[in-house]
Protein backbone atom coordinates (compact mmCIF):
# COMPACT_ATOMS: atom_id res chain seq x y z
CA UNK A 1 0.00 0.00 0.00
CA UNK A 2 1.99 3.07 -0.81
CA UNK A 3 1.32 6.38 -0.32
CA UNK A 4 -1.20 9.22 -1.90
CA UNK A 5 -1.03 13.15 -1.71
CA UNK A 6 -3.14 15.64 -3.09
CA UNK A 7 -2.19 18.87 -2.07
CA UNK A 8 -3.42 22.43 -3.03
CA UNK A 9 -2.99 26.18 -1.66
CA UNK A 10 -6.59 28.22 -1.38
CA UNK A 11 -7.21 31.28 -0.51
CA UNK A 12 -10.34 31.26 1.90
CA UNK A 13 -12.60 34.30 3.06
CA UNK A 14 -14.30 33.51 6.25
CA UNK A 15 -16.69 35.77 7.75
CA UNK A 16 -18.61 35.14 11.31
CA UNK A 17 -22.10 36.64 10.94
CA UNK A 18 -23.94 37.08 14.41
CA UNK A 19 -27.11 38.30 15.37
CA UNK A 20 -29.41 39.61 12.79
CA UNK A 21 -28.90 41.02 9.33
CA UNK A 22 -31.92 42.97 8.00
CA UNK A 23 -32.19 45.63 5.47
CA UNK A 24 -29.77 47.61 7.31
CA UNK A 25 -27.00 45.58 9.01
CA UNK A 26 -27.02 44.14 5.15
CA UNK A 27 -25.66 47.26 4.29
CA UNK A 28 -22.75 46.44 6.67
CA UNK A 29 -22.85 42.82 5.40
CA UNK A 30 -22.25 43.81 1.92
CA UNK A 31 -19.15 46.26 2.88
CA UNK A 32 -17.61 43.36 3.83
CA UNK A 33 -18.27 41.24 1.21
CA UNK A 34 -16.69 44.04 -1.25
CA UNK A 35 -13.87 44.24 0.90
CA UNK A 36 -12.41 40.83 0.92
CA UNK A 37 -13.83 40.35 -3.07
CA UNK A 38 -10.80 42.86 -3.57
CA UNK A 39 -8.48 39.86 -2.13
CA UNK A 40 -10.29 37.58 -4.94
CA UNK A 41 -10.57 34.10 -2.71
CA UNK A 42 -11.44 30.89 -4.15
CA UNK A 43 -13.50 30.06 -1.51
CA UNK A 44 -15.94 31.45 0.88
CA UNK A 45 -16.63 30.53 4.35
CA UNK A 46 -19.81 31.63 6.21
CA UNK A 47 -19.95 30.74 9.88
CA UNK A 48 -23.34 31.60 10.80
CA UNK A 49 -24.33 29.58 13.64
CA UNK A 50 -24.89 32.25 15.81
CA UNK A 51 -26.85 34.23 12.63
CA UNK A 52 -30.12 34.35 14.24
CA UNK A 53 -32.11 36.10 11.56
CA UNK A 54 -31.77 36.74 7.93
CA UNK A 55 -34.22 38.32 5.62
CA UNK A 56 -33.98 38.48 2.01
CA UNK A 57 -31.85 41.84 2.06
CA UNK A 58 -28.98 39.34 3.65
CA UNK A 59 -29.96 36.81 1.05
CA UNK A 60 -29.38 39.42 -2.08
CA UNK A 61 -25.77 39.68 -0.05
CA UNK A 62 -24.86 36.27 -0.61
CA UNK A 63 -26.43 36.14 -4.52
CA UNK A 64 -24.22 39.58 -4.36
CA UNK A 65 -21.17 37.61 -3.01
CA UNK A 66 -20.99 35.29 -5.81
CA UNK A 67 -21.69 37.38 -8.49
CA UNK A 68 -18.90 39.70 -7.50
CA UNK A 69 -16.63 37.25 -6.47
CA UNK A 70 -17.50 35.22 -9.34
CA UNK A 71 -20.28 32.81 -9.56
CA UNK A 72 -17.79 29.53 -9.74
CA UNK A 73 -17.03 30.52 -6.23
CA UNK A 74 -17.96 27.61 -3.91
CA UNK A 75 -19.38 29.17 -0.63
CA UNK A 76 -19.87 27.04 2.62
CA UNK A 77 -22.40 28.54 4.72
CA UNK A 78 -21.35 26.50 7.83
CA UNK A 79 -24.19 25.61 10.69
CA UNK A 80 -27.11 27.27 9.72
CA UNK A 81 -29.81 27.35 12.15
CA UNK A 82 -32.92 25.36 10.52
CA UNK A 83 -34.94 28.78 10.00
CA UNK A 84 -32.21 29.91 7.76
CA UNK A 85 -31.38 26.80 6.37
CA UNK A 86 -35.52 27.04 5.56
CA UNK A 87 -35.49 30.52 4.22
CA UNK A 88 -32.54 28.95 2.02
CA UNK A 89 -34.36 26.44 0.84
CA UNK A 90 -37.61 28.47 0.07
CA UNK A 91 -35.23 30.55 -2.10
CA UNK A 92 -33.72 27.92 -3.94
CA UNK A 93 -30.53 29.33 -2.86
CA UNK A 94 -29.73 25.78 -0.94
CA UNK A 95 -28.87 24.71 -5.14
CA UNK A 96 -26.30 27.45 -5.52
CA UNK A 97 -24.60 27.31 -1.96
CA UNK A 98 -23.31 24.50 0.27
CA UNK A 99 -25.00 24.19 3.32
CA UNK A 100 -22.93 22.02 6.10
CA UNK A 101 -22.25 21.20 9.34
CA UNK A 102 -18.35 21.86 8.38
CA UNK A 103 -16.11 23.39 6.06
CA UNK A 104 -13.52 20.96 6.10
CA UNK B 1 -56.07 47.02 19.80
CA UNK B 2 -52.58 48.46 20.22
CA UNK B 3 -50.98 50.78 17.68
CA UNK B 4 -47.34 51.55 17.85
CA UNK B 5 -46.30 54.15 15.56
CA UNK B 6 -42.57 53.74 14.39
CA UNK B 7 -40.88 56.57 11.79
CA UNK B 8 -40.86 54.63 8.37
CA UNK B 9 -36.66 54.36 8.25
CA UNK B 10 -34.96 50.78 8.11
CA UNK B 11 -33.74 51.36 11.61
CA UNK B 12 -37.17 51.13 12.82
CA UNK B 13 -36.64 46.98 11.74
CA UNK B 14 -35.43 45.67 14.93
CA UNK B 15 -37.57 47.60 16.85
CA UNK B 16 -40.54 46.16 15.10
CA UNK B 17 -39.15 42.52 15.25
CA UNK B 18 -38.85 43.20 18.73
CA UNK B 19 -42.02 44.45 19.51
CA UNK B 20 -43.98 41.45 17.68
CA UNK B 21 -41.56 39.06 19.27
CA UNK B 22 -42.55 39.84 22.42
CA UNK B 23 -46.37 39.67 21.16
CA UNK B 24 -45.85 36.15 19.42
CA UNK B 25 -44.23 34.28 22.40
CA UNK B 26 -46.78 35.68 24.66
CA UNK B 27 -49.18 34.18 22.65
CA UNK B 28 -47.51 30.97 23.04
CA UNK B 29 -46.12 30.68 19.50
CA UNK B 30 -43.73 28.15 18.86
CA UNK B 31 -40.26 29.39 17.74
CA UNK B 32 -40.42 28.30 14.08
CA UNK B 33 -43.62 30.07 12.84
CA UNK B 34 -42.46 32.65 15.03
CA UNK B 35 -39.60 33.37 13.27
CA UNK B 36 -41.40 33.04 9.59
CA UNK B 37 -44.08 35.31 11.30
CA UNK B 38 -40.46 37.99 11.86
CA UNK B 39 -39.31 37.15 8.25
CA UNK B 40 -42.84 37.99 6.59
CA UNK B 41 -43.40 41.48 8.02
CA UNK B 42 -39.43 42.90 7.89
CA UNK B 43 -39.67 41.58 4.25
CA UNK B 44 -43.15 43.73 4.06
CA UNK B 45 -42.06 46.88 6.47
CA UNK B 46 -38.78 46.84 3.97
CA UNK B 47 -40.75 47.11 0.73
CA UNK B 48 -42.73 49.84 2.52
CA UNK B 49 -39.39 51.48 3.60
CA UNK B 50 -37.47 51.38 0.47
CA UNK B 51 -39.99 50.90 -2.20
CA UNK B 52 -42.76 53.11 -0.62
CA UNK B 53 -40.97 56.18 0.81
CA UNK B 54 -37.18 56.23 -0.09
CA UNK B 55 -38.00 55.50 -3.66
CA UNK B 56 -40.91 58.08 -4.01
CA UNK B 57 -38.33 60.38 -1.49
CA UNK B 58 -40.85 60.82 0.81
CA UNK B 59 -40.71 59.96 4.28
CA UNK B 60 -43.86 58.56 6.48
CA UNK B 61 -44.94 56.18 10.27
CA UNK B 62 -45.23 52.65 9.56
CA UNK B 63 -47.80 51.86 12.06
CA UNK B 64 -47.58 48.06 13.82
CA UNK B 65 -51.11 47.04 15.25
CA UNK B 66 -51.40 43.43 16.72
CA UNK B 67 -54.72 41.41 17.95
CA UNK B 68 -54.40 38.42 19.80
CA UNK B 69 -57.80 36.29 19.80
CA UNK B 70 -58.50 33.11 20.11
CA UNK B 71 -56.29 30.57 18.42
CA UNK B 72 -54.81 33.30 16.39
CA UNK B 73 -52.00 36.04 16.27
CA UNK B 74 -52.98 39.26 13.33
CA UNK B 75 -50.56 41.58 13.09
CA UNK B 76 -51.09 44.81 10.88
CA UNK B 77 -48.62 47.02 9.42
CA UNK B 78 -49.80 50.60 8.84
CA UNK B 79 -48.62 53.02 5.97
CA UNK B 80 -49.16 56.22 4.18
CA UNK B 81 -47.09 55.71 1.34
CA UNK B 82 -48.25 54.89 -2.10
CA UNK B 83 -50.85 52.25 -2.91
CA UNK B 84 -49.07 48.72 -3.13
CA UNK B 85 -50.65 45.75 -3.32
CA UNK B 86 -48.06 42.66 -2.63
CA UNK B 87 -50.41 40.10 -4.05
CA UNK B 88 -50.72 41.80 -7.23
CA UNK B 89 -47.27 41.52 -8.06
CA UNK B 90 -46.23 38.67 -9.89
CA UNK B 91 -44.86 36.14 -8.16
CA UNK B 92 -41.48 34.41 -8.87
CA UNK B 93 -42.34 31.40 -10.33
CA UNK B 94 -40.52 27.62 -9.31
CA UNK B 95 -38.50 27.30 -12.04
CA UNK B 96 -37.39 31.34 -10.46
CA UNK B 97 -35.69 30.08 -7.46
CA UNK B 98 -34.18 27.16 -9.47
CA UNK B 99 -32.54 29.15 -12.01
CA UNK B 100 -28.49 29.67 -11.66
CA UNK B 101 -27.73 32.38 -9.92
CA UNK B 102 -26.05 34.23 -13.35
CA UNK B 103 -29.60 33.84 -14.73
CA UNK B 104 -31.45 34.78 -11.86
CA UNK B 105 -32.61 38.52 -11.05
CA UNK B 106 -31.18 39.45 -7.39
CA UNK B 107 -34.44 40.76 -6.36
CA UNK B 108 -38.15 39.42 -5.75
CA UNK B 109 -37.39 37.18 -2.97
CA UNK B 110 -39.20 39.03 0.11
CA UNK B 111 -42.86 38.78 -1.25
CA UNK B 112 -42.35 35.08 -1.49
CA UNK B 113 -40.91 34.74 1.72
CA UNK B 114 -44.03 36.54 3.27
CA UNK B 115 -47.00 35.08 1.33
CA UNK B 116 -44.95 31.36 2.51
CA UNK B 117 -44.20 32.14 6.08
CA UNK B 118 -47.48 32.93 7.73
CA UNK B 119 -51.03 31.11 7.69
CA UNK B 120 -53.03 34.07 6.06
CA UNK B 121 -51.65 37.26 4.30
CA UNK B 122 -54.38 39.96 3.32
CA UNK B 123 -53.68 43.68 2.00
CA UNK B 124 -56.16 46.09 1.99
CA UNK B 125 -55.95 49.96 1.06
CA UNK B 126 -58.81 52.24 3.24
CA UNK B 127 -57.98 56.12 4.52
CA UNK B 128 -55.30 56.98 2.14
CA UNK B 129 -53.75 53.53 3.89
CA UNK B 130 -51.72 50.57 2.92
CA UNK B 131 -52.82 47.76 5.40
CA UNK B 132 -50.90 44.67 4.97
CA UNK B 133 -52.36 41.74 7.45
CA UNK B 134 -49.92 39.19 8.85
CA UNK B 135 -52.62 36.11 10.64
CA UNK B 136 -50.82 33.05 12.04
CA UNK B 137 -52.50 30.48 14.20
CA UNK B 138 -51.19 30.05 17.77
CA UNK B 139 -52.56 26.59 17.98
CA UNK B 140 -53.62 28.01 21.79
CA UNK B 141 -56.75 29.78 22.49
CA UNK B 142 -56.09 32.89 24.17
CA UNK B 143 -58.04 32.35 27.52
CA UNK B 144 -58.57 28.89 28.87
CA UNK B 145 -62.42 27.64 28.44
CA UNK C 1 -29.38 42.81 18.58
CA UNK C 2 -27.23 43.91 16.51
CA UNK C 3 -25.21 42.04 13.76
CA UNK C 4 -21.44 41.03 14.42
CA UNK C 5 -19.10 40.79 11.36
CA UNK C 6 -15.80 39.23 11.51
CA UNK C 7 -13.77 38.84 8.33
CA UNK C 8 -10.60 37.36 7.19
CA UNK C 9 -8.88 35.94 4.19
CA UNK C 10 -6.67 33.13 4.75
CA UNK C 11 -4.00 31.20 2.71
CA UNK C 12 -4.78 28.07 3.77
CA UNK C 13 -2.75 24.90 2.52
CA UNK C 14 -4.85 21.59 2.12
CA UNK C 15 -2.83 18.58 1.92
CA UNK C 16 -4.30 15.38 1.80
CA UNK C 17 -2.49 11.64 3.32
CA UNK C 18 -3.79 8.46 2.34
CA UNK C 19 -1.89 4.96 3.09
CA UNK C 20 1.08 4.79 4.14
CA UNK C 21 3.83 7.27 5.43
CA UNK C 22 7.72 5.49 6.14
CA UNK C 23 11.04 6.81 5.90
CA UNK C 24 10.61 6.35 1.83
CA UNK C 25 7.36 7.80 1.52
CA UNK C 26 8.01 10.67 3.84
CA UNK C 27 10.03 12.14 1.07
CA UNK C 28 7.05 12.78 -1.34
CA UNK C 29 5.16 13.95 1.46
CA UNK C 30 8.21 16.66 2.35
CA UNK C 31 8.04 17.14 -1.56
CA UNK C 32 4.72 18.89 -0.95
CA UNK C 33 5.36 20.46 1.74
CA UNK C 34 8.52 22.31 0.25
CA UNK C 35 6.57 22.93 -3.06
CA UNK C 36 3.31 24.76 -0.51
CA UNK C 37 6.03 26.76 1.13
CA UNK C 38 6.29 29.04 -1.69
CA UNK C 39 2.92 29.92 -1.42
CA UNK C 40 3.83 31.31 2.44
CA UNK C 41 0.11 29.80 3.11
CA UNK C 42 -1.39 31.29 6.65
CA UNK C 43 -2.43 27.40 7.67
CA UNK C 44 -1.65 23.92 6.93
CA UNK C 45 -4.77 21.38 6.88
CA UNK C 46 -3.93 17.64 6.87
CA UNK C 47 -6.91 15.75 5.93
CA UNK C 48 -5.92 12.07 7.12
CA UNK C 49 -9.23 10.47 7.67
CA UNK C 50 -7.34 7.71 5.51
CA UNK C 51 -3.67 7.24 6.75
CA UNK C 52 -3.02 3.90 7.52
CA UNK C 53 0.49 4.48 8.97
CA UNK C 54 2.90 7.35 10.04
CA UNK C 55 6.60 6.54 10.80
CA UNK C 56 8.69 9.10 12.52
CA UNK C 57 10.07 9.55 8.91
CA UNK C 58 6.60 11.15 8.52
CA UNK C 59 6.47 13.03 12.10
CA UNK C 60 9.87 14.66 11.09
CA UNK C 61 8.55 15.70 7.51
CA UNK C 62 5.44 17.66 10.15
CA UNK C 63 8.47 19.42 12.17
CA UNK C 64 10.05 20.38 9.15
CA UNK C 65 6.74 21.56 7.95
CA UNK C 66 6.73 24.41 10.67
CA UNK C 67 10.21 25.32 10.80
CA UNK C 68 9.62 25.72 6.98
CA UNK C 69 6.39 27.60 7.01
CA UNK C 70 7.22 29.55 10.26
CA UNK C 71 6.44 28.23 14.04
CA UNK C 72 3.52 30.45 14.08
CA UNK C 73 2.00 28.35 11.41
CA UNK C 74 -1.31 26.96 12.70
CA UNK C 75 -1.46 23.26 11.61
CA UNK C 76 -4.74 21.36 12.14
CA UNK C 77 -4.55 17.47 11.50
CA UNK C 78 -7.49 16.73 10.57
CA UNK C 79 -9.77 13.04 11.33
CA UNK C 80 -6.77 11.16 12.34
CA UNK C 81 -7.21 7.67 13.68
CA UNK C 82 -6.68 6.63 16.92
CA UNK C 83 -3.36 5.45 16.41
CA UNK C 84 -1.86 8.41 14.75
CA UNK C 85 -3.02 10.49 17.35
CA UNK C 86 -1.11 7.89 19.99
CA UNK C 87 2.17 8.21 17.87
CA UNK C 88 1.74 12.12 18.12
CA UNK C 89 0.80 12.17 22.10
CA UNK C 90 3.72 10.01 22.54
CA UNK C 91 6.55 11.88 20.76
CA UNK C 92 4.32 15.18 22.56
CA UNK C 93 3.31 16.77 19.19
CA UNK C 94 0.09 17.01 20.00
CA UNK C 95 1.52 20.28 22.08
CA UNK C 96 2.14 22.06 18.36
CA UNK C 97 -0.36 20.33 15.98
CA UNK C 98 -3.74 20.98 16.61
CA UNK C 99 -5.57 17.48 16.36
CA UNK C 100 -9.37 17.97 15.97
CA UNK C 101 -12.31 16.16 14.11
CA UNK C 102 -13.13 18.86 11.60
CA UNK C 103 -11.05 22.23 10.55
CA UNK C 104 -13.51 24.57 10.46
CA UNK D 1 11.63 -20.32 12.33
CA UNK D 2 11.37 -18.60 8.76
CA UNK D 3 14.17 -16.54 7.92
CA UNK D 4 13.03 -14.18 5.20
CA UNK D 5 16.04 -12.05 3.65
CA UNK D 6 15.13 -8.52 2.28
CA UNK D 7 17.57 -6.17 0.84
CA UNK D 8 18.56 -3.33 3.73
CA UNK D 9 16.98 -0.44 1.05
CA UNK D 10 14.44 1.58 2.22
CA UNK D 11 11.81 -0.08 -0.04
CA UNK D 12 12.06 -3.03 1.40
CA UNK D 13 9.42 -1.50 4.31
CA UNK D 14 6.46 -1.34 2.60
CA UNK D 15 7.22 -5.28 2.28
CA UNK D 16 8.05 -6.12 5.95
CA UNK D 17 5.50 -4.25 7.24
CA UNK D 18 3.03 -6.90 4.85
CA UNK D 19 4.63 -9.64 5.93
CA UNK D 20 4.56 -8.81 9.90
CA UNK D 21 1.07 -7.71 9.42
CA UNK D 22 -0.24 -11.06 8.14
CA UNK D 23 1.51 -12.71 10.91
CA UNK D 24 0.01 -10.63 13.78
CA UNK D 25 -3.07 -10.99 12.28
CA UNK D 26 -2.89 -14.93 11.97
CA UNK D 27 -1.75 -15.00 15.71
CA UNK D 28 -4.86 -12.78 16.33
CA UNK D 29 -3.40 -9.72 17.38
CA UNK D 30 -5.48 -6.47 18.16
CA UNK D 31 -5.67 -4.02 15.76
CA UNK D 32 -4.07 -1.42 18.19
CA UNK D 33 -0.84 -3.99 19.58
CA UNK D 34 -0.51 -4.76 15.55
CA UNK D 35 0.11 -0.86 14.68
CA UNK D 36 2.38 -0.39 17.90
CA UNK D 37 4.34 -3.22 16.19
CA UNK D 38 4.24 -2.44 12.95
CA UNK D 39 5.69 0.87 13.64
CA UNK D 40 8.48 -0.51 15.88
CA UNK D 41 9.70 -2.76 13.63
CA UNK D 42 9.65 0.40 10.50
CA UNK D 43 11.49 2.42 12.95
CA UNK D 44 14.64 0.23 13.58
CA UNK D 45 14.46 -1.16 9.96
CA UNK D 46 14.65 2.52 9.19
CA UNK D 47 17.68 2.95 11.14
CA UNK D 48 19.64 0.00 10.15
CA UNK D 49 19.02 0.83 6.38
CA UNK D 50 19.83 4.71 7.01
CA UNK D 51 22.50 5.02 10.27
CA UNK D 52 23.63 1.11 9.90
CA UNK D 53 23.65 0.82 5.78
CA UNK D 54 23.70 4.39 4.05
CA UNK D 55 25.48 6.12 6.32
CA UNK D 56 28.91 3.99 6.55
CA UNK D 57 27.89 4.05 2.50
CA UNK D 58 27.43 -0.04 2.49
CA UNK D 59 24.76 -2.66 1.62
CA UNK D 60 23.98 -5.45 3.23
CA UNK D 61 20.71 -8.13 4.13
CA UNK D 62 17.39 -7.35 6.39
CA UNK D 63 16.25 -10.56 7.42
CA UNK D 64 13.12 -11.09 9.38
CA UNK D 65 12.24 -13.82 11.49
CA UNK D 66 9.11 -14.76 12.59
CA UNK D 67 7.91 -17.18 15.86
CA UNK D 68 4.55 -17.94 17.27
CA UNK D 69 4.54 -19.37 20.70
CA UNK D 70 1.72 -19.78 23.41
CA UNK D 71 0.49 -16.19 23.72
CA UNK D 72 3.19 -14.61 22.21
CA UNK D 73 4.90 -13.46 19.03
CA UNK D 74 8.48 -12.78 18.26
CA UNK D 75 9.94 -10.61 15.48
CA UNK D 76 13.54 -10.50 14.65
CA UNK D 77 15.32 -8.32 12.43
CA UNK D 78 18.74 -9.17 11.68
CA UNK D 79 21.37 -6.81 9.87
CA UNK D 80 25.28 -7.21 9.25
CA UNK D 81 26.06 -3.09 9.48
CA UNK D 82 28.25 -2.05 12.63
CA UNK D 83 27.54 -3.26 15.84
CA UNK D 84 24.64 -0.68 17.47
CA UNK D 85 22.13 -0.97 20.43
CA UNK D 86 18.99 1.54 20.55
CA UNK D 87 18.99 0.64 24.22
CA UNK D 88 22.39 2.18 24.89
CA UNK D 89 21.38 5.52 22.98
CA UNK D 90 20.37 8.06 24.82
CA UNK D 91 16.72 7.76 25.04
CA UNK D 92 14.71 11.40 24.60
CA UNK D 93 13.35 12.49 28.22
CA UNK D 94 9.92 13.59 29.10
CA UNK D 95 11.12 16.86 29.24
CA UNK D 96 11.99 16.49 25.47
CA UNK D 97 9.31 15.79 24.19
CA UNK D 98 7.31 18.60 25.77
CA UNK D 99 9.67 21.22 24.39
CA UNK D 100 8.36 23.77 22.17
CA UNK D 101 9.57 22.92 18.08
CA UNK D 102 11.84 25.57 17.43
CA UNK D 103 14.09 24.60 20.83
CA UNK D 104 13.67 20.63 19.66
CA UNK D 105 16.21 18.53 17.59
CA UNK D 106 13.94 16.90 14.85
CA UNK D 107 15.02 13.73 15.28
CA UNK D 108 15.21 10.97 17.79
CA UNK D 109 11.62 9.75 18.37
CA UNK D 110 12.12 6.46 16.69
CA UNK D 111 14.02 4.61 19.59
CA UNK D 112 11.47 6.00 21.59
CA UNK D 113 8.17 4.61 19.70
CA UNK D 114 9.81 1.55 19.69
CA UNK D 115 10.70 0.40 23.28
CA UNK D 116 7.45 2.07 23.68
CA UNK D 117 5.36 0.41 21.43
CA UNK D 118 5.48 -3.30 21.98
CA UNK D 119 5.87 -5.53 25.03
CA UNK D 120 9.31 -6.27 25.14
CA UNK D 121 12.04 -4.65 23.23
CA UNK D 122 15.84 -6.70 23.08
CA UNK D 123 19.33 -6.31 21.07
CA UNK D 124 21.57 -8.83 20.81
CA UNK D 125 24.78 -9.06 18.76
CA UNK D 126 25.87 -12.44 17.56
CA UNK D 127 27.71 -13.92 14.77
CA UNK D 128 28.60 -10.56 12.89
CA UNK D 129 25.07 -9.60 13.06
CA UNK D 130 22.79 -7.26 15.17
CA UNK D 131 19.91 -9.13 16.58
CA UNK D 132 16.78 -6.43 17.39
CA UNK D 133 14.29 -8.79 18.89
CA UNK D 134 10.79 -7.58 19.26
CA UNK D 135 8.10 -9.47 21.49
CA UNK D 136 4.33 -8.60 21.80
CA UNK D 137 1.84 -10.91 23.67
CA UNK D 138 -1.02 -12.26 21.85
CA UNK D 139 -3.60 -13.23 24.67
CA UNK D 140 -4.53 -15.90 22.92
CA UNK D 141 -2.67 -19.15 23.42
CA UNK D 142 -1.24 -20.90 19.64
CA UNK D 143 -3.46 -23.87 20.02
CA UNK D 144 -5.81 -24.48 22.30
CA UNK D 145 -5.66 -26.69 25.29
N1 LIG E 1 -44.51 48.99 -0.90
C1 LIG E 1 -44.13 48.93 -2.17
N2 LIG E 1 -44.27 50.00 -2.99
C2 LIG E 1 -43.91 49.93 -4.27
N3 LIG E 1 -43.38 48.86 -4.88
C3 LIG E 1 -43.21 47.76 -4.13
C4 LIG E 1 -43.57 47.74 -2.76
N4 LIG E 1 -43.27 46.50 -2.28
C5 LIG E 1 -42.75 45.79 -3.31
N5 LIG E 1 -42.69 46.54 -4.41
C6 LIG E 1 -42.22 46.10 -5.76
O1 LIG E 1 -42.30 44.67 -5.80
C7 LIG E 1 -41.02 44.09 -6.10
C8 LIG E 1 -40.85 42.73 -5.44
O2 LIG E 1 -40.70 42.88 -4.05
P1 LIG E 1 -39.96 41.77 -3.20
O3 LIG E 1 -40.55 40.43 -3.54
O4 LIG E 1 -39.99 42.16 -1.78
O5 LIG E 1 -38.48 41.74 -3.74
P2 LIG E 1 -37.37 42.88 -3.70
O6 LIG E 1 -37.85 43.95 -2.82
O7 LIG E 1 -36.18 42.14 -3.16
O8 LIG E 1 -37.19 43.29 -5.13
C9 LIG E 1 -40.04 45.14 -5.67
O9 LIG E 1 -38.84 45.04 -6.40
C10 LIG E 1 -40.78 46.44 -5.99
O10 LIG E 1 -40.63 46.79 -7.34
N1 LIG F 1 21.45 1.07 13.39
C1 LIG F 1 22.07 2.20 13.77
N2 LIG F 1 23.38 2.40 13.50
C2 LIG F 1 24.00 3.52 13.90
N3 LIG F 1 23.39 4.52 14.56
C3 LIG F 1 22.09 4.40 14.86
C4 LIG F 1 21.37 3.23 14.48
N4 LIG F 1 20.09 3.40 14.91
C5 LIG F 1 20.02 4.60 15.51
N5 LIG F 1 21.22 5.22 15.50
C6 LIG F 1 21.53 6.53 16.10
O1 LIG F 1 20.56 6.80 17.11
C7 LIG F 1 19.92 8.04 16.88
C8 LIG F 1 18.49 8.01 17.39
O2 LIG F 1 17.69 7.18 16.59
P1 LIG F 1 16.13 7.37 16.52
O3 LIG F 1 15.59 7.45 17.89
O4 LIG F 1 15.57 6.34 15.63
O5 LIG F 1 15.91 8.81 15.88
P2 LIG F 1 16.32 9.36 14.44
O6 LIG F 1 16.74 8.21 13.61
O7 LIG F 1 15.08 10.01 13.97
O8 LIG F 1 17.41 10.36 14.71
C9 LIG F 1 20.06 8.28 15.41
O9 LIG F 1 20.00 9.64 15.08
C10 LIG F 1 21.43 7.66 15.10
O10 LIG F 1 22.44 8.58 15.39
Amino acid sequence: MSLHIKAQVKKVAFITLEGEVDSLSAREFQKEIERLAVEGPDELVLLVEKLEFISSAGLRVLIFAKQKMGTHLAVYIVKAPESVVETLEKTGLHHSFNIVDHYV
Amino acid sequence: MDRITFPGTLDSLDGIRQLVKAQAQQAGLEKKPTYQLLLAIDEIATNIITHGYEAAGTEGPLDVLMELTDGQLCVTLEDEAAAFDPLKHQMPTEEFFALPLEERPIGGMGIHLTVNGVDEFRYEYAGNRNRNIFIVKTGAADAPA
